[in-house]
C-alpha cells in the first residue's frame, strides 16, 4: 500500500472456498490485487488479522475526527449539541470547574478540569455561550454516564 | 517454603509468577473487591480482597495474613513507594526492591538529578520551580522548549512540553494537579531537547554492593510519553561503541555513587545536536519492557530482583552479561488509537496470539477477558527475538499480523503499521516521532479498515459466518499471474 | 514472489511457515482427502489436495499446480525419498534438502557407514547380512548384544535388539517386514551398545562447499526407539571439552568428505565403555528436535534449509555460531502411555498450553482438534531455555505441569515424571534408560492418578462445575502450618 | 511423593471456595498434605494440571495390566476370552497369518504378524488351543473393530 494514495475496491473474485482476490485502484489510477482469506470467523489479510464480527463494527478517522474537532477531549467526554449537555463517557474525577451557572465562554474556554487513569484533561468549550447547568463539584468522582454541564451556544 | 505475595494486577502478575514457580514458592494474588473476575489472581495458590491495589494499610494486611516472606510489587501502584517498602520491612517481610532509603533517593527525580550531578554524570539544565514565577524564570534561563516536571510522578504523568510562558503556565498548572497523587509535588523546569531519544540502562544491584549493568533498552517509541515499542540493544549506541560504553559507565558510575541496593533503569535522554547522554531519571523497580533484555542477555531480571530482594548476594558477574542478538516488544493496550487514544472498554470475544520460534508473549487476556478501562489497559507485550534488527523486527511485524483479538478495540494496527513503517525499519526515530507521524498512520489505518470494510461486506457473510470447515479446493489459478498478499510481503532475500 | 509448497502435515508445516512468512515467501500446503480439517492446511495461503503425503507423483502435481518455487518436505513422508526430490528439481522446482545423490549416499545406512570408515570416522562393529544365516554369523563374530537395522528406515522403525541366536532370527524377520516401506530392504547387523548415549550434531551445508555445525544435541531418552525428550547442548560433551571436539570434528569430517550440501545431522553412539563416539547414520533433512538447537544457538535452521535450497551460499560462518545457554524439549504425543504407548485417539475438548518467558512452543493442537491415529500422533513440542542446564529442566517440568490437553490421552504425566526424575535431572541416563525405568515410572502416575480420582471424586463436583466464577476468599488458614504443594516444589535455592 | 510407597487419601478440606487440603498417608503410616485448586474446569495439583472431566475416566497402570499381561499387544488387538474372538483396536495390516482353521496351537504361538503407523506386531496365543476360524488374509487392511482370529483356549 503506496505513501497516502487513497485506494479503493474495484471487485472481489473467489479464488478458492475460502480465498478472495481483490482488485484496488488508487488515486492515481494504478490497480493492485490483494488477496484475502476467511478461516471460520477470522479474516486473514496482508494487513493483518481481523475477527469477523468487528469488521463492520470499526470506526475509522473520517467518523472519529468529528468528534475529536469539537471537543477535543471526545475520548473522555461527550457533547451532544442539541440538548448542550455534556456526559463523562468513563469514570472520571473532577479537578476542578472554572464556571458556574449563568457564566458567558468564548469558543476554547476552559469548563473544567478532570482526570482519568491516564492524564487530567481540561473540557474547552466548543462554543460561545452560556452555561445553563453545572451538575459536579471539584473533587467529586462520576461514572461513565454521568452530566456534566449544560452549555447553551450562541 | 517461600511465600510471595504479588501485589499488582494483569500481566505483570503472570510474569513474576513464572519466576516465583520456578524458585519453587508459592503464590498468593491480591484483587480489589470489584477486580474479583480479572484472571491475574488465578495465577497464584491463593488470592486476598484488599481495599485497593494502592491501599499499604490493606496490601500489608494482606501480606500479613498469607505469612508472606516476600513482597513483590510490579510496576505502577505500590511499586515506587518507599513507605510501603517500610511498612513492610519492619515487619520482617522482604521487599523484591532496593532499600526504602534508595527508593526515596533515586526515586525522585530532583534528588536523582542532584546526586547525578555529584557522581559526575551529566543532566540537562535544569531548576526548581516552587511556584509558576519560578517556572518562567527558569524557562528564560534555559531556552524554550522546556519540559514541565514533577519530581515524583512515574508512568508518563506529570510532565508536559511548553514551548512559551503561555504554555509553561498552563503545563505548570497541570503538571501539579497531575502530580498530587504522588505526595508532596515539587516541581522543575528541564531543558526539552529536540529530536531526543530515549534509552536506558538495566541495573542489577545487591545489599552488598555489587552492580552490574545488563546493557541498554532504547524506548524512544512513545504515545503520550508513554513507550509502546521497545528494542534492546539500542539502534543507536549498538552501532556507536564509544558512545555505548559512555552510557553504561554512567549508568554503573551513578548507581555506585548512590549505593543502589536492588534491581533498577537509568534513563538517558540523547541529545543528537550535542552527541551526548543525560541522565533524567530513575526507576527503582521491574519496568514493563523488561523483557527484551531478558531475550537478549538471558538474565531473569524477575529471579534476580527476587534473590536480591532476599538479601541474596547477586550471583552474576559483569564479564558474564553479554547481549545476543535483538529483542522488539510491541505493547498491545485495548484503547481507542482514532480517537486520542482513549482507554476501551469491553470483552474479549475473540483471541488468538501469535506462538512459536523466536517470540515470547506476556498476557494477561483470555477470550471473555473483561478490559476494565479503571485500570491500565495493556492486555499483552508481544516481543521477537532476532539474530539481527532486521530478522526481530520482521518476526514482530509478522506476529503483531497474526494476532488476533476480538471484540475490543486495540492498538493492534498502530503497531503493525508503525513496525513496517520505513522509519522504524531504519530506527530513524525519536521521542516525538508517533506524535508526528501519527495522523498519517491514522490515515493509513482508517483507510486499510475502509477496504476490509468493503470487502467484507462484499463477501457473502451469513454463508461465511456459517462455514465452519472451509472446503479449501483450488479452482486452477495460478499465483504467478497474481500479486498475492503482494502488499504486505517485502522480502529480504 | 517465491511460493513454498510445504509436503507434510502436522507441527512441522506451521514451524516451517513461520519462516517462510517472515522471508516474504506465499505458501501452499497439501492434505490427504480425509485429513481435509487438519489445522495445518490453514497456515498457507492455500491448500491442495493430494492423494497421499507419500504419493510423489500427486504431490509433484501439487506442487506444478501451484506453481512453487520450492519444496519442504518437512520430516516423515517423502522427505528422504532422493526420487521425489530429484522428480522436482528436473522440473525446474527447488528443494529443501540436499541434492538427491546426497540423499542416497548418506540416507543409506550402510553407505553412509562405509563413507564413515573411508572418512576415518568411527563406527561400530558392523556386517551387512543379505539372509538370517548371513545374520547369525555375523552376530558370532561381533558378539551379543547385536542391532539387527535396514540400510534405509527411519523414524525409529526397522531396528531391533537381539541378545541371542533365537532373538536375532526374530528380529531379522521382523525389521525385514518394517522395512519393506522403504524400498529394497538391505538389512545388517551392528554392536549394540550397552548404556550407550545418542548424541547427534547439527550440519549445515551448502551447495558451494561451505560446511558449519551447529553443535550437538542429546537424545537419549527414548521409548521404543522413538526420542521424546531432547537437549542441547549434551550433558554427557558439554562438561568434556576434548570429547565434544572430538564429537564436532567428526561430523564435520564426515560431511566434507561426502561433500554434503544441505543442512543435515550425523548420529553418533557413545559408548562408556570405550569412551569414544561411533558414528551410526546421517538425517539428511529438518528433525523434530532442531528446535533445541535453535535455542541454544540463535540460528534459524529453516531459514538455512530454505536458502540453501534456492542455491543461496551459507551466509553463516563457523566463528560466528556460538552456543547460550540450554535448551530442553519435551515431545507431546497423544498416546496411552499405561497401554504400551499405543496411539490415542480422540478430540481435544480443553486446551492450556504454556506460555510466557523462556519457552516455545510448536504445536498443532487447538480446542476440537482430532486426533487421527493413522498418523504420528505428536501434539506439539514443549521446549524451555534456560541459563544453565538445571534452569531450563526446571523450566520445562514447570511448563509441563501447566499444560492441559484435554479429551485424549497425553504422555504429559510421563513427561512430567521424566522431568523431575532424580536420574533426568543429573543426566544419568542413557538410551535404555527410559524403557528400564518405565515399571516405576508408570507405577508412579498409576498412584498419582488414583489419588486425584479419589480426591475429585470426594469433591461436590457438580457444584464446582457450575462455579463459572470461583469466589475466592481466605478463610482465615494460614500456610505455615501446612505443607502447601510440598510435594511438588522442592527450590534450588 | 516419596520413591514407591503407595499413598492413600486420608480425608479433604476445604480451604477457601476453590481451594482444598488433601491429607495422604503412605505405607509407611507418614502422612503428607497436599493442596488442589479447581479453576473451573481445572484441577491444579502439585503433579500437574488437568481437565476435569478427564479425571474420572483415567485408567490406571492396574486396569491397564489385566489385557497386557494376556496378549502383548493389548494396545492394538483385543482378546474376548468369552466368544474367543480377537478383534481389531486400531486400523491394522496383516502382514502375515501363521495359523489356519483347525491349527493347534501352545500358549505363546504367534498367531499372525500385523503392522500400525508405529511398527510390526506379533499376536501371540494366549492359550493352548485351537483355531477355530481366521477372518483376514496377509496383506489385508483392516479397520478398528474388525474380527480377526477366533480361538478356542483347552
Amino acid at each position: 500500500m503506496g505513501g497516502s494514495q487513497r485506494q479503493r475496491v474495484l471487485g472481489i473474485k473467489r479464488v478458492s472456498d475460502n480465498v478472495y482476490e481483490v482488485l484496488l485502484e488508487d488515486d492515481s489510477g494504478k490497480r493492485y490485487t490483494v488477496h484475502v482469506k476467511v478461516e471460520g470467523d477470522i479474516l486473514e489479510t496482508p494487513y493483518g488479522s481481523y475477527y469477523l464480527q468487528d469488521i463492520s463494527r470499526i470506526e475509522t478517522v473520517g467518523e472519529a475526527r468529528g468528534g475529536r474537532s469539537v471537543l477535543g477531549v471526545s475520548w473522555a467526554i461527550d457533547f451532544d449539541s442539541s440538548s448542550g449537555i455534556f456526559k463523562a463517557k468513563l469514570s472520571l474525577k473532577i479537578i476542578d470547574v472554572k464556571v458556574g451557572r449563568g457564566s458567558r465562554v468564548a469558543r476554547d474556554d476552559t469548563l473544567l478540569l478532570f482526570e482519568t487513569m491516564k492524564m487530567v484533561g481540561e473540557l474547552k468549550s466548543p462554543c460561545e455561550g452560556i452555561v445553563e447547568e453545572v451538575f459536579v463539584k471539584p473533587g467529586e468522582g462520576v461514572k461513565s454516564g454521568s452530566q456534566l454541564l449544560k452549555l447553551k451556544c450562541k | 517454603m517461600t511465600i510471595l505475595l504479588i501485589a499488582n494486577r494483569g500481566e505483570v502478575v503472570v510474569r513474576v509468577a513464572k519466576t516465583a514457580r520456578e524458585l519453587g514458592w508459592k503464590i498468593a494474588t491480591i484483587y480489589e473487591p470489584d477486580d474479583r473476575q480479572s484472571p491475574h489472581i488465578r495465577v497464584g495458590d491463593i488470592a486476598v480482597e484488599v481495599d485497593s491495589y494502592t491501599s499499604i494499610d490493606s496490601v500489608v494486611e494482606a501480606a500479613l495474613r498469607v505469612g508472606a516472606d516476600i513482597v513483590h510489587p510490579g510496576y505502577g501502584f505500590l511499586s515506587e513507594n518507599p513507605e510501603f517498602a517500610k511498612k513492610l520491612l519492619d515487619l520482617g517481610i522482604s521487599w523484591a526492591g532496593p532499600s526504602p532509603e534508595k527508593m526515596r533517593l533515586l526515586g525522585d527525580k530532583i534528588e536523582a538529578r542532584r546526586l547525578a550531578e555529584q557522581a559526575g554524570v551529566p543532566v540537562l539544565p535544569w531548576c526548581e520551580a516552587l511556584d509558576v514565577g519560578d517556572a518562567l524564570r527558569c524557562a528564560e534561563d534555559i531556552g524554550y522548549p522546556v519540559v514541565v516536571k514533577a519530581s515524583n510522578t512515574g508512568g508518563g504523568r506529570g510532565q508536559r512540553i511548553a514551548r512559551n510562558g503561555e504554555e509553561l503556565v498552563k503545563a505548570f498548572q497541570l503538571v501539579a494537579l497531575e502530580a498530587r497523587g504522588w505526595g508532596k509535588p515539587r516541581i522543575f523546569v528541564e531543558k526539552f531537547v529536540e529530536n531526543a531519544r530515549h534509552v536506558e540502562v538495566q541495573i542489577l544491584a545487591d545489599r552488598y554492593g555489587s552492580v552490574v549493568h545488563l546493557y541498554e533498552r532504547e524506548c524512544s517509541v512513545q504515545r503520550r510519553r508513554q513507550k509502546i515499542v521497545e528494542e534492546a540493544p539500542s539502534p543507536l549506541t549498538a552501532r556507536r561503541k564509544k558512545l555505548r560504553s559512555e552510557l553504561l559507565d554512567y549508568a554503573l558510575k551513578l548507581s555506585e555513587y548512590a549505593g543502589y541496593d536492588g534491581i533498577g533503569t537509568l534513563e538517558f535522554i540523547y541529545d543528537p545536536k550535542s552527541d551526548q547522554f543525560y541522565f533524567i531519571e530513575a526507576n527503582t523497580r521491574l519496568q514493563v519492557e523488561h523483557g527484551v533484555t531478558e531475550m537478549v542477555t538471558g538474565v531473569d531480571i524477575v529471579k534476580h530482583q527476587l534473590l536480591t530482594g532476599l538479601e541474596k548476594p547477586l550471583s552474576l558477574r559483569q564479564s558474564e552479561i553479554t547481549v545476543r542478538g535483538w529483542a522488539v516488544e510491541a505493547r498491545v493496550y485495548a484503547e481507542k488509537v482514532l480517537s486520542d487514544f482513549a482507554p476501551a472498554e469491553g470483552v474479549v470475544t475473540k483471541l488468538r496470539m501469535p506462538s512459536g520460534p523466536w517470540l515470547r508473549v506476556d498476557s494477561i487476556v483470555e477470550e471473555g477477558y473483561h478490559v476494565n478501562p479503571k485500570y491500565d489497559t495493556l492486555l499483552a507485550k508481544i516481543i521477537a527475538w532476532g539474530s539481527d534488527r532486521l530478522e526481530a523486527v520482521k518476526r514482530l511485524e509478522i506476529a503483531l499480523k497474526e494476532t488476533v483479538i476480538g471484540g475490543v478495540e486495540t492498538n493492534l494496527d498502530l503497531l503493525r503499521e508503525l513496525l513496517a513503517s520505513e522509519e522504524f525499519v531504519k530506527a530513524d526515530y525519536h521521542t516525538l516521532f508517533l506524535e508526528k507521524t501519527l495522523d498519517r498512520i491514522r490515515r493509513k489505518i482508517s483507510e486499510k479498515l475502509q477496504i476490509l470494510k468493503e470487502i467484507v461486506s462484499r463477501i457473502n457473510m451469513p454463508q461465511l459466518l456459517h462455514m465452519k470447515t472451509p472446503n479449501v479446493r483450488l479452482q486452477g489459478i495460478r499465483w504467478r499471474t497474481y500479486g498475492w498478499l503482494a502488499a504486505s510481503t517485502r522480502s529480504r532475500y
